[in-house]
């Protein structure tokens, strides 16, 4: 029973959301928005669950005094503050909760984001070394691409901006056309595995 | 100036029809018309509409010139409508014939969908029978996966340097295949983690998949008896913010230095941050991501990178589960077929056959 | 350490501080390589050029985001005192709730501008009578819909909460048929709505800014007409600026121009490494 | 220089983060610890005022009582703390992978499989100009090779050789463009991030 009520939860859960998706009567979008709202507030409950974790395990540095706990408490004392001012003063768009996102959250998010140029650069000395003709090619391409849509790159030769152009409209196009095609079956094939049973490491070694 | 406006003169729409918009949730009629055939001088076809409850005729929209059909989605169902269409000149407007009463309904299946219906039943079939000949002991080649084989290694190296694992199921929720799939190989890597005894660290950004994969983990520690080992803090929550959950993972990986890092499952513009900060520590890197526009960067940061199909591949691969491997059968199929399909459809078009309007989905 | 070891192993730190290097330079020594324009961003110039004034006014619906603001405000800014030089009204709208502040800060800085040099009222441009922005809704599909029939019915206010009634511009324009066209610029699939709707139902020309991850998947469209042309990513918002100052509306070039050169250093930067890097990878195999 | 205690306060955390470029070091772990912290507050503000507020406890103080079995399902995650009944939360995790690995399925096998066939299917309006003819019998080529490269329970021997090689150069060259058509996209961001330093921090730029 330990196993078999979940197995069949996620049976019976599965097929009726395929089923769903065949049935235009306005009853099945009904239901699929009520379903919807439900994995919300599961993912919410899920979320409580999560935070507890959270708070576990910065306390346990704390209270271990372990290397680095002062930072632990930077993490607990700015959600507990950002939570309160939010379930207590609001989430309005002139809220003093909308002005932290906006001059906290986005500036943290917008650099970490903007980190990406510098790795970017590492990588490419790091990694773009013509060991092989695999190797070779994708060097070639990226170059041919970085050079192409860049102002200069036409006086290098007139040619090479179409030419990097045609890279990403034929050769790139049709890359990632196949990979996603694999992708499909490989992601279709894990869902029915997981719907039908098959596939059950979620709920530990089978017995 | 009269045979000016003779000249002038447009014809009205003709052959309107009304009907049911099949398919749909009811509350829609479509409308079409054969254009005037004055439709250059038309600035456009007017649609008026009269339901049984009311006397008169009223404007419901329009549509500019060339254009001959109309969807009414202000509808009641069951309520019979009347239709007719004007067409617009600078000088002239002419009135088709009115249509017969229609009603709207609802439908209970999507004939525009059976394809894809039927491609499910394919393939859901097919699975089945696969998975039945691997119960019965059929066995099944699968060829080698590079980044799979290194699992064992990769985490053997952790133990032995006695540092621990990361694991970053991906970015994305539960909805997103590649994470399933990715707590599928967690499952996996779980189990190699609780037989070596080495610590391990898989962080997640959903609590949903937290709650997940905690399960997971402690069911692989259980599977190898060795429940008492597993620990609270092997499976941790970060933040839903994607470059919160970035920033943690870098932090992690230079204080905490896991000898092996996985980064499998979804992944968006975070990939090479994290790829590269675990690059510069030094450690093994597997990745795998169905997100092709991520995979380039964990091809240039990791050491293996599991691309796209290979990921659905891997937790049947590393189980060496007969029934999982079976099922890898499938999904080569479903790769010929569409082989098939894509050059037959090709073909067939030139000798004037365009079997392409079978496999559209509405 | 051999010559070609050290060229194979330059520290990230060093590459790191060129990279940061080569950013900062051309926001204090501006040059100009000169944009090659691409056909679709020309064809966008080109349809802005020929509306007639006085007859029809220009739609741009600001759905960008502060973190892609580099690539699309540059767009906005250039597409602004293109129409405003042309004497073009302008009518701004957004369905993406962090649109309205980029929104509010382009037109009031390059009104700014403008009203700075101009001498009379006729110069000038005047909110209200030269543009309008109505502000945020959320329910685009259905807004973009009813605006075919009213767009004082879905915006009775304008985005200050002012009744739109009570300005002239307003008065003129009711539907989509007194616009000429409506220009996108967006971070996310924005433009795909505008083409479903009111380009197929009410044949209102569309046209794009978009970032330069996103630009790739709107060619298509460009090339079927369906979007009457198209700026990508910086790239595209640095050709506009230079048509513009070309056709004389306006004598400088803008921050794309100058976030090209940045670019345009990087790349070359990273080219550089690439190339060292096989040198030295060239070389080490060699002796081996 | 900005005299707006805000745009120092961003300011200063965008110098805390892009310091990591040198090496970890205190000043990151504090914006890494303060960004974790705030962004979980500001999530939990918003579920409770998107989703468990008007989702689940307005429904049910209307007496809208189908409600009860979200919430029922919600509260057995913490039945894993009761170890007698600990198997229990795996009934909401499997609600929610059956539900999530039931709408992917119909989802990928219309948004991928059948549109990307169709992509990629020659029909002779594709040699209306004939050089995007030919183009588009590469894609295809392309499109087959990448699946034998793919295909899992043969090995790649006769025929499949060639062709999952041919597959594998198609990759890299697509992976290679794709790198570098995304450098262009994204040190755009990092102008951004520059912008806001010299411009609205420091004042040095317009």
């Amino acid at each position: 029973m330990k196993k078999k009520i979940p197995l069949y939860l996620c049976l019976l859960v599965g097929l009726v959301m395929i089923v769903q998706f065949f049935i235009p009567h306005p009853v099945s979008s009904q239901f699929n928005s009520i379903i919807l709202k439900w994995a919300i507030i599961l993912t919410a409950f899920a979320m409580i669950l999560a935070i507890g974790n959270l708070i576990q395990h910065h306390a346990g540095r704390i209270a271990r005094q372990q290397s680095g706990w002062f930072y632990s408490i930077v993490t607990l004392a700015g959600m507990a503050a950002m939570a309160i001012i939010g379930l207590f003063w609001g989430v309005r768009a002139d809220s003093l909760f909308q002005k932290i996102y906006l001059n906290v959250l986005a500036p943290l998010g917008a650099t970490m984001f903007a980190l990406l140029a510098y790795y970017m650069a590492s990588a490419a000395y790091r990694a773009f070394r013509a060991r092989s003709l695999e190797a070779t090619l994708l060097l070639l391409a990226a170059f041919i691409v970085m050079v192409g849509f860049m102002p200069f790159g036409r006086f290098i030769h007139s040619q090479l901006p179409s030419f990097a152009e045609w890279i990403m409209r034929v050769p790139n196009m049709a890359s990632q056309r196949g990979i996603m095609l694999g992708v499909a079956f490989g992601s279709i094939a894990t869902a029915l595995k997981i719907i039908l049973g098959i596939e059950r490491s979620w709920l530990g070694d089978k017995e | 100036m009269l045979l000016f406006l003779a000249i002038l003169a447009i014809d009205p729409p003709s052959d309107i029809v009304a009907r049911d918009k099949p398919n749909d949730a009811g509350s829609t009629i479509q409308i079409k018309w054969r254009l005037s055939d004055q439709d250059t001088l038309v600035k456009q076809y007017v649609i008026m509409r009269q339901s049984e409850t009311d006397s008169v005729f009223q404007k419901i929209g329009f549509t500019k010139s060339g254009v001959n059909s109309f969807e009414d989605d202000e509808v009641e169902d069951g309520i019979g409508y009347r239709y007719k269409i004007a067409a617009v000149s600078t000088i002239d407007t002419t009135w088709s014939p009115i249509t017969a009463p229609v009603t709207s309904s609802p439908q209970l299946f999507h004939f525009g969908r059976l394809n894809i219906l039927i491609s499910i039943l394919l393939f859901g079939s097919l699975l089945i029978v696969f998975v039945k000949q691997s119960r019965m002991g059929k066995k099944i080649f699968i060829r080698k996966i590079p980044g799979l084989e290194a699992v064992e290694e990769a985490v053997g190296r952790a133990t032995e340097m006695g540092r621990p694992v990361l694991y970053v199921p991906g970015l994305g929720d539960i909805v997103w295949t590649a994470t399933i799939a990715s707590m599928n190989i967690l499952g996996q890597v779980a189990k190699k983690i609780a037989e070596y005894d080495t610590p391990l660290i898989a962080v997640n950004r959903w609590s949903v998949t937290y709650t997940v994969s905690k399960e997971i983990v402690k069911s692989a520690f259980l599977a190898q008896s060795k429940g008492d080992k597993f620990k609270e803090d092997y499976v941790r929550y970060l933040t839903e913010d994607q470059f919160g959950f970035a920033a943690a993972v870098n932090g992690l990986m230079l204080r905490e230095k896991p000898a092996t890092n996985f980064f499998i499952g979804r992944f968006w513009a975070e990939s090479l941050i994290i790829a590269e900060t675990g690059a510069q520590t030094g450690a093994i890197q597997i990745a795998g991501t169905d997100a092709v526009l991520q995979l380039p960067f964990f091809v240039a940061a990791c050491d293996y990178t599991l691309i796209g199909e290979e990921l659905y591949a891997a937790s049947a691969y590393l189980s060496h589960d007969p029934l999982l491997i079976g099922a890898l059968k499938v999904q080569d199929y479903g790769k010929i077929a569409s082989i098939v399909i894509a050059l037959a459809i090709s073909l067939l078009a030139f000798i004037g056959l365009n079997l392409l309007p079978l496999f559209r989905v509405q | 350490m051999r010559w070609y070891e050290r060229i194979m192993a330059i520290d990230r730190r060093i590459i790191y501080l060129f990279l940061t290097l080569f950013i900062i330079v051309p926001f204090f020594i501006p040059f100009t390589i000169g944009q090659n324009i691409m056909p679709q961003t020309r064809r966008l110039f080109d349809f802005i050029e020929s509306i007639p004034p006085d007859e029809k006014v220009v739609m741009i619906s600001f759905d960008y985001t502060p973190q892609t603001a580099p690539e699309c405000h540059p767009m906005a800014h250039a597409l602004l005192r293109h129409c405003f030089g042309r004497k073009l009204n302008v009518i701004g709208v957004s369905f993406d709730p962090q649109g309205p502040g980029l929104a509010v800060e382009a037109f009031d800085n390059v009104a700014g501008i403008i009203n700075r040099e101009a001498r009379n009222h006729q110069d000038s441009v005047i909110y209200g009578e030269d543009y309008i922005y109505l502000g945020w809704k959320s329910g685009m599909v259905a807004a973009l819909l009813q605006m075919g029939e009213s767009i004082s019915s879905v915006y009775p206010r304008d985005h200050f909460r002012n009744p739109v009634d009570s300005f002239p511009i307003m008065a003129r324009v009711r539907s989509y048929k007194e616009i000429a066209i409506s220009i996108i610029l967006a971070a996310s699939a924005y433009p795909e709505e505008w083409i479903l709707y009111p380009q197929s139902r009410y044949g209102l020309a569309i046209g794009a800014g978009l970032t330069a991850v996103m630009a790739p998947q709107y060619y298509p469209f460009v090339q079927t007409g369906q979007l009457s042309g198209m700026m990508s990513g910086m790239k595209g918002a640095a050709e506009y600026e230079k048509l513009i100052v070309d056709h004389g509306y306006t004598s400088e070039l803008g921050s794309a121009e100058r976030g090209m050169n940045s670019q345009s250093l990087i790349h070359i930067l990273i080219i550089i490494l690439i190339v060292m890097g096989n040198i030295g990878f060239f070389f080490s195999r060699r002796t081996k | 220089m900005s005299f707006d205690p805000w745009v120092w306060i961003g300011a200063l955390l965008t110098l805390m983060i892009f310091s990591f470029l040198y090496r970890d070091n205190p000043v990151y772990r504090f914006a890494e610890h303060l960004f974790v912290g705030v962004a979980n507050g500001y999530f939990i503000a918003l579920y409770w005022h998107n989703s468990l507020r008007p989702n689940l406890f307005e429904p049910l103080s209307q007496g809208n009582m189908i409600y009860l079995v979200p919430l029922l399902l919600g509260l057995m995650y913490f039945a894993r703390f009761i170890p007698p009944i600990s198997w229990m939360v795996r009934i909401p995790i499997g609600f929610m992978i059956g539900w999530s690995s039931g709408i992917s399925i119909p989802a990928a096998f219309q948004a991928l499989v059948l549109k990307q066939i169709e992509g990629t299917v020659i029909l002779p309006g594709s040699f209306a100009n004939p050089i995007e003819g030919i183009w588009s019998l590469v894609i295809l080529t392309g499109v087959i090779a990448t699946l034998v490269y793919f295909y899992f329970s043969t090995e790649h021997k006769g025929v499949l050789r060639p062709a999952s090689r041919l597959g594998i150069i198609f990759i890299m060259i697509g992976f290679g463009a794709s790198f570098g058509y995304t450098v262009m996209a994204r040190v755009s961001l990092l102008i951004g991030r520059i912008q806001f330093l010299l411009g609205p921090w420091l004042g040095l730029i317009r």
